[in-house]
Formats: C-alpha cells, structure tokens, sequence
C-alpha cells in the first residue's frame, strides 16, 4: 500500500467533503472517517440555539486546537459554561454594565450570569486580559463546557 | 400528549426510549457526559445537552444540569429509564415543581417504595405475603433475638436499597455478630442510609417478579412474571418469562396479589413487583421497582406490549391501550445480559475499545444495544454492553434460538460474559428448568 | 431427522437457512460463486463449497456443482430457497435421485404448478375459483376471439412463468394485436417457454396471498393471508399480514379453499396461494409458489411459527408442531424490501460498496439481512439488500415503528429504495389501507 | 495525521499478526483490516478436506501471486479444478499410472480424474512442463477453482 496514496486520498477526500470513504488494496483495507457536522441543527425551536452553539463550539474547538498550535496565540484562552443553563451578558441584581469585545476584564471579574432553575450564577473570569470575542447571544441555552468568551491575556 | 421528553439517561435504555417517543411522534432529547459526546443515543436524539464529565456525579446524577436541560430544550416530561436518577424521589418531585411531567409514579410513592421497611409494612397491611422479618434493627444484638423467632437462616438486608449491597446471609448468632456491622457499613456507603434489618433466608429460592401498570384513570394490570432467578451475587443475569415453575392458577394467584398491591399504593405508570418463592411454591413480597426494568424485553416479547410507549402514553394522562382481559402471554422469552467483563477471571468488567460489533438477527430476535463498532466501554458506566432477547414458541425454542444467536453475535476486541452464557444453556439443570438464585455460585461461575 | 443440509442460495435467504438449521441443531453447508467468497452466509455456515463464478449460471443454477458440492460434503438434504433452483422440477428430481432430501414438494408437484395453465385447470377441478380465462392460444386472432367471450380490459400471461414478464394487458382487440407477439417472445426469452393465455384483467385490485404447508402424513394448515398489493411493475415492494380488506370469514373461507387446494394437489411442504382480489372482494386463484416466500417473515412474526423450521422438520418426517385449531395470528406485520436501486431514478440498480451498515432495533423489529459494512453490491444479483420487518399490535403501531426504524438504518455509499419507503408510509392512502397493485404506479414511482 | 504514522501502524500491525485496527486522532479515523484467514477449518468430517484445502488454496493463491510478481518464477502454472467433484490420481477408464511430483507432462495430457454425480470426469493439462506439486490427495472433494497442481513450464 503506497503511503503517498493514502495520503493523496486523505486530502481528496477532504477536498470532495466526503464524510467517509474505504478502499481495499489487496488484502489491507483502508477507511477514512471524518468527523461528520451536528445534521439535526434545524428542527426545535427551543434547542435550535444549543444546536447551533454546538457547531460553534466545534468551530471554535478548532480555533483552540490552532491557538494551542501556533506559539504565538498561547494567550488565547476559551471560558465554557460550568453549568447547563440560558445566558445572559447582563446581571439583574448588580445592574452591571455588560462586557462587550474589546473589553478589558480582570481575574474573577463577573463576566456574565447563566439561569438555570430560576437561580441566577454568576460567573467569573479565571483570566485577565482582553475580551477578543463572545460566542453566544444573550437569553441563549448553553450547555456544559460550551465556549462562552476567548480572552486574549498577555 | 407529551410533546417533547428529556431523556435523562445514557446507554441501550436512552435508544430504547428515544424510540418509544419517535414511534409515539414525540420529540426526544438527550443528555450526555462528555465522555458520551460521540453515543449512538446522542445521535438519534432530536437534540443533545452536555451535562458535565464522565464521572456521573457530575452530570448524569446532577440534578441541577438535567433540570436545567431540559428546561432550556422545551421539554415538557423527562424519563430517568432505570439506574441514575429513575427511584430518587427528590428528583421527581424537583420535576414536578418545574412543570416537568416525570415519567413513573409520585414522588411519594417512590419513596414509599425506596424505603424497603416502609414498603414491607405497607405490603403486610394490603394482605400480601411477606418474608418473616424484622424492624429495623439497631445492634447485632437486637439482630439475634429477633433471628430466634424468626429460623435461621437470616438474611440482614439494607433499608435504603437493592442490589445484593450491604446484604448478608447468616446461620448462627456468630455469623450475626461477624456480618452486622459490615453490612451496616456496606449500606450507609451504597445508600447513605445504614438502616438494616433481618428477614429469613429462603434456600432455594427462586426470584419472580411481576410487571405490573397503571394509568390515572383506576385501571391496572400486571402482565404476568418474569423469572429472574439466574443471578450471580445479586445481580441479574437471565430474565425469562413466563417463569416454567409457575401454574397457571397460582399465575393467576400472583397477578391478583400483585394488581392489590398496586392499588393499595396509589402506585401509577409501570413497575415491577418482586417476590421470593421458595420450592413448595410459597412466595413473599421482596420489593417494588418504581422504574422500567433492564429486563422489560421479555415481557413486551410474550405480551406484545410496548411498555415505555405505555409510560409515556399514562404519564401523558391516556388509559391503558390493554385491559387484564385482553392481554395474551403467548410462548416464552429469554433475556442476556452482555457485559463486557472476564467470566474466567472473576467477571472483571473489561474497559476498551470493540472494535467490530457484528450483530445478528433472523427471527423473534431482538438486541438492545448502544455499542457500535468503535465503541469504547469506559470504566465510568456499567459494563453491560447489550441485551439479548429471543422468544420461542417454548422454552426449548427459545434456549435453542439464544444459542444461535449466541453463536452469530459478535463484539472483538474485549471479553464478554457471551461464553459464560452459552456454558448456562448447556447446563442440563439450566435446561431442564431446575434454577433457583443460587444456580450460578453452584455452577461455579 | 435431516443431518446436513446443502444452502443452495445466497443472500439473507441462505443466511436464514443457516440460522434455521443451527437452531434444529442441524449442519449448514453453503455454497458459493467467486463473487461471494468473503460472504456472510459462507462465514456462517458449518463448511462451504465454492461452485463456480460469479455468473449464476455457472453458479447457483448450475445443477452437476449444486448437487456434487452435496455428495461430496456428505448432505443429506438440500434446501432450495427462493428463486435460483427453487422451483425448478428436474433439480427437485436430480435431488431425489441422488438420496438428497429436497426441502420442498414432490418434484411432480412443483411441475404442475409450475405450468400455469394446469395449475388453473387443476384448482379450477377442486372448485377453487379461478379469473376468468382462456386456455392456451396460438395466434392473436384466437386471443381476440376469447377476449370478446371474457370481456376487456384482458391480461395476456405466460404458461411457463410469473414476476411480471410476458404480461401484457389489452382494453381492446387492437391493443391484443399489438401485445400479443411481444407477451410471447418475451416469455419465450423468461422461460424457454412461449406459451401464453389471457384472463379477465381485475383493475383496483388487490394482491392477497395465503401461506400454507403441509406435511407428509395428511396434515394441512393455513397461517392466514398476506397482503402484497404495494407492487411496481409486478414485482412486490411491501408485503403485510394480515390484510386489512379482509374480514374474519372471509379469511376463513379463503383459508379453508387454501388448505382444500393443497390437499388436491398433495402439496407438501410450504407452499404460497395467491389471489387477486377485485373492490367487491370477489378472489380468484392466480397461482400457486411451490418454495419459501421472500415474504415469508410477516406470517412468522404474526404468527410466532418457524417457517423454516417447519420445512425442515415436514422434510424430515415430523408432523405439524401444530394446527389450524392452535394457531394464532396476532398484531400485524409490515415487511419492506430494501433494494439498492435509485428510486428517484426510475429504481435503477446500483452497483457498488455499502461503505457503512448500521443496523436498527428495538421492540417487535426484524432485519434479515446479508450486508454488513464494506459488502460489495454485484450486478450478478438480485438487488434486494434487506428485509426490514415490524410487528406492532395492529397497522397503525406498525406503520409508526417501521417509519422508526428506517429512520434509523442506514446504508451508507449506495442509493437505497428507502426513501420510497419513507414516501409511502406518509401517503394518506396507504396509511388507510386503501391500497391496489396500481397503487404505485398511481402514486407516480 | 501524519503518514508515516500510517505506515508505521500497518507494518507494526502486519508484524504483530492483528487481522484489523482503528485509531481516533482528531477528526480522522483510521481502520485498517486484513483479510482473515478462513476460520472455521475443523467441524465436519465430510467437508475437513474441502475446508482444508481451501486454507490451501488461499496459502497456494499467494504463492501464486508472489509467482505473479517476481519474474523468474512467471513459468510456474497453478491448475484449479473446473468443477466441484471427488478428485483421483487414476483414471479407472483408461487405467493409466497417475503421475507423480517431478514427472514431466504435455499439453493436453490426463492429469486426473474428478468424480461428480457418478460420472468420471478427465482433466487435462493446458501446460506442458514438469509437475511440481499436487496440492489433493486421492478421494478428496475439491470445488470449484480450487488448485490442484503447480506446474513449472518453460
């Protein structure tokens, strides 16, 4: 089996956004699998928005997995959710300004609140730095280590 | 009619939910630790909620994140299918007051039956049979002088919980004083709940239990027995039904019992009454099961009845689709449970990857499973890896067919307890229907 | 008792045999073309005999291999199954010669049934009711002639053979004129056999078959109808037991005329009745299967018997393992063919490799298949796939749980029929039950 | 994924004698598989020697190809029985001595005799050359494409 085959055969298939493919060179066989996108991102109203974020958290899951990669964006770091619950940039009881991007925040800096079970959470920062994005939309479901921001710490 | 249920489960019991609720039209949502991100039930949901890691504390038993799951998909019902959070009574009355309709009985009523004690008292006044036994007891001491008037042999058995934890059987007051205390600890660690108490041991036994429901309208049914008695420390093993000791009459007999029982509860949706039979036919309530059982299969392949598309349909406030008149027990059914554990090094649960399942089929068989090619058994969850059902015009069609099947199935890459199962069918006593809950230890398995 | 059994066949069927021997505890032998070396069913086998290439006539239907691979692995039986040899009177013949136990009728018997119009004279003599027809005819002029007496629309068929080929149907003598050649060369071409009459053409009608056996000591059984009308061009796509048209006498009546039919003909084994059936629900003899039905599932899992089982025990000697009296048909049954062909491109067979098989399951769920991920699908064969079959306890539960499982299985790398299925289980008629053998053309695939 | 990862793995698993392998690295999913060697090679007395000599056949396939391959050995001849029957050395009809492994023989020569349904069925030599091996013993069954004989011609 030419490794070069294999190898043609990966970038092929990835350029064809083929999901999966197998082949069979006498007696080996090879089966290339990729990872297929979330399909039922449409569907429920209600669940739409955690579908949705999912996608995102792939997507950003990548982001992370490249930042981690490249030296230079080490300073990169993702907050996900503690919690299942619905997101909201603002807090009620300490009628705070919300952050936005480009924001400064510091460590332990409240930084959003997420409902769940009528119980407002607030949550902190773990980092100081800059607030390069926000991935999910106010009144938005998010689930368990879904990201939330991307902090650029220096 | 429910609309959409959060399937607060994981494993072979979530698919089979979520396919009740697809047959039903019922959306289905599933919770997932992440280590369950890739699972076949997250796939087949109509949406997914990451509830936390692996470690099941944090997400399948953590009651806020479910809640919250379902709260934030619209679900207006959620079914705890068995294990996890499907007999703890706070979590169904939380559902409740968030205006989640939980599939399975009150709140009250699973912790009248969560408490062993509680539910024996109950038992005893609606006139069913009970093991002689005791109060809960607070010394070994106490333990002794009520084993007197009971007969040895005793059995000291937890308040809090089932399974075989925080149980002992002892023969003298010696074996009393030893065991007491282990299996006071036993039980405080299994349910947080040291509670104990004796009842006589049955030698011989066999484990029958019926399944029975109930709507909110007044009606109730049970559909017959199923006969659980191949067991290996407490733990199930084969279910079959019907049971091949069982008369008709005394069918009959149990099933009236059985029907008491459950109006004398106010108990609603399915459950599971177990009794004890000793080989004279004598039989004692055990306990009840408020959930759906690993072993439903057997019933629904003998009666035709779909039992989680009954829950839902009686939790969404339908009557019973059957009525004790109508319904039919017809030929015989078998149950496997395959674990991914060594049976010839101690049934140690095996963890890794299968690397190819290899189904079988043909007919009156049915394979309940979340495994797929690739899969990996995590040390995190229960080892069982699927169940397989076979139904038989009788019981020798039905052992013969399991062993086909037994024959075709395949899950490479780990021990399964497959080769233990196809040594039972083999075993002529097995065959002949000669078991009791002690088969297995006797076997030397 | 049969002690080994040559599979004479490929596919699910050979898989099915297989299955039904090991539960029997009887030896399976398989053979196998060189396309089918790596095959499941030669996998599953107990030893297997390659017979020749991929082409089945150099294979399957070549007689001297088929009967050799026999002698020379010491069979004492062969079973047939569908198609291939199945119905072929010198094989049954050859078989019997050579002390091989042919798993089916008396070769007599499958010849008489094979020739159309003697199958029609002879249940036309045990007062069966026959369509309307003519014997056989020699030129269009005699076709019109007998058309005239009968009255159009007409159907033009062939003596020697079924599935469609060489019918052709006439609203009028210029459209005899224009079929009536072509009915015949395209027999001659199906069956070495140019041979034709012509019946009264039933339109709106309905395809009802009943599935009968019998054993060697005079005891004759029916197990009640199946419903094959979903067909596109004559060849069955959804089969389903029992039929909805049907009332409880009526079965009775027809399933009395079923069992009387065998009886005259001293049918053995299992065999198929068909009927058509008009909007009146007048029925008339169509033609008689002397083999195992691809359909044959729906009747098992209404009626809990072992269809293959039951041939192999008949062959062996045994009586019935039971009787019209015990019988008992319950719920109902759908089966649909999943075949790989395009159904958006006029079902076009498609050749290839199924990348990825994921099974289903769950309650009352039957796939008989022989694919397994990475099957090559060849063009020498058939293009059935699988058979997907579901119980429920009555049409509407069996409509939602086949809806269920195509949902869930998947054949990935290959167009499959199971879009049309999807399309069809949606179709308010058919949801109704308010179906015919035009349905599908009708409905525009 | 790196190639020589890939490489890497099917020579290891070739090494270690696993007939298949899958690997998870990021979005790609790796499944290799050989061809199992036939398994169920004991069972029936009647069928041992059709199963038998059909493990023969596969190792004699592969001897076959690795013939293929190198181009010395492109003068070795595999011939596989036409027909499924019982296969003998001696013809009863013409009572001729069978041949043994080293004898030369001709083109169209009676090479052996198989036996199906009662009738003796002669098979010659499409080769002349030297018989080199013969794979059957006397009275087994063969089937279809199975060989019997490694002829050398030149």
């Amino acid at each position: 089996m030419d490794v070069n085959t294999i190898k043609n055969f990966i970038k092929f298939l990835k350029e064809s956004h083929y999901n999966e493919f197998s082949m069979r060179d006498g007696g080996v066989t090879l089966k290339v699998k990729f990872e297929p996108e979330r399909k039922n991102d449409q569907k429920i109203h209600g669940i739409d928005t955690v579908i949705k974020n999912k996608s995102a958290e792939k997507k950003e899951a990548e982001e992370k997995d490249s930042a981690a990669k490249a030296a230079s964006d080490k300073f990169v770091k993702i907050i996900t959710s503690p919690i299942v619950g619905r997101f909201y940039s603002t807090m009620m009881a300490d009628n705070l300004e919300p952050i936005r991007e480009g924001d400064p925040i510091r460590m332990n800096q409240k930084i959003c609140m997420i409902e769940a079970m009528n119980i407002e959470h607030e949550i902190s920062s773990p980092y100081s730095g800059i607030m390069e994005e926000m991935f999910v939309d106010d009144g938005s479901p998010v689930m368990y280590g879904q990201p939330l921001f991307k902090v650029r710490t220096n | 009619m429910i609309k959409r249920v959060l399937v607060a489960n994981r494993g072979e019991i979530a698919i089979r939910i979520i396919r009740a609720c697809h047959e039903l039209g019922v959306e289905a949502i599933a919770v997932y630790s992440e280590a369950d991100a890739e699972s076949l039930h997250v796939k087949m949901a109509d949406g997914a909620v990451c509830v936390g890691p692996a470690n099941p504390k944090e997400s399948y038993l953590y009651v806020p994140n479910i809640i919250s799951a379902a709260e934030v998909t619209d679900c207006d019902a959620v079914h705890p299918g068995y294990g996890f959070l499907s007999e703890n009574a706070d979590f169904a009355e939380i559902c409740k007051k968030h205006q989640l309709n939980f599939i399975g009985p009150e709140p009250r009523v699973i912790l009248l039956m969560g408490d062993k004690s509680q539910a024996r008292a109950m038992m005893r006044t609606a006139g069913v049979p009970i093991v002689p036994g005791s109060a809960p007891l607070a010394s070994s001491d106490e333990a002794v002088i009520e084993a007197e008037k009971i007969g040895y042999p005793v059995i000291i058995k937890a308040s809090g919980g089932g399974g075989g934890k925080g149980m002992r059987i002892a023969r003298s007051s010696n074996e009393i004083r030893t065991s007491f205390d282990v299996a006071k600890n036993e039980a405080r660690m299994a349910f947080n709940n040291d509670e104990v108490y004796i009842e006589k041991y049955i030698e011989k036994a066999r484990h029958i239990e019926f399944q029975v429901i109930a709507d909110h309208h007044g009606n109730v049914a049970h559909l017959g027995e199923r006969d659980c008695s191949i067991q290996r420390r407490h733990q199930k093993l084969v279910e079959e039904a019907p049971s091949s000791f069982l008369t008709e009459s005394l069918r009959h007999r149990m099933g009236d019992i059985a029907v008491k029982a459950v109006k004398t509860a106010k108990y609603t949706n399915a459950g599971t009454i177990e009794f004890i039979m000793d080989p004279d036919k004598n039989f004692y309530f055990m306990e009840m099961n408020s959930r759906i059982q690993v072993e439903h299969p057997v019933t629904e392949m003998v009666t035709g009845i779909d039992l989680v598309k009954e829950q839902i349909l009686i939790a969404s406030g339908h009557h019973l689709s059957f009525s004790q008149k109508t319904l039919n027990i017809s030929g015989h059914a078998i149950e496997c449970r395959i674990c991914a554990e060594d049976p010839s090094n101690h049934f140690i649960p095996q963890v890794g990857t299968i690397i190819d399942y290899i189904p079988s089929g043909g007919p009156c068989v049915r394979i309940d499973t979340h495994v797929h090619s690739g899969y990996y058994v995590s040390p995190h969850y229960d080892s069982m890896i699927g169940k397989v059902i076979v139904h038989g015009k009788d019981r020798t069609e039905a052992i013969a067919r399991m062993k086909r099947v037994l024959a075709e199935i395949k899950f490479t890459g780990l021990n399964t307890t497959i080769p233990f199962f196809q040594k039972l069918l083999n075993n002529d006593r097995f065959v002949k229907g000669d078991i009791s809950t002690s088969f297995i230890a006797e076997m030397g398995a």
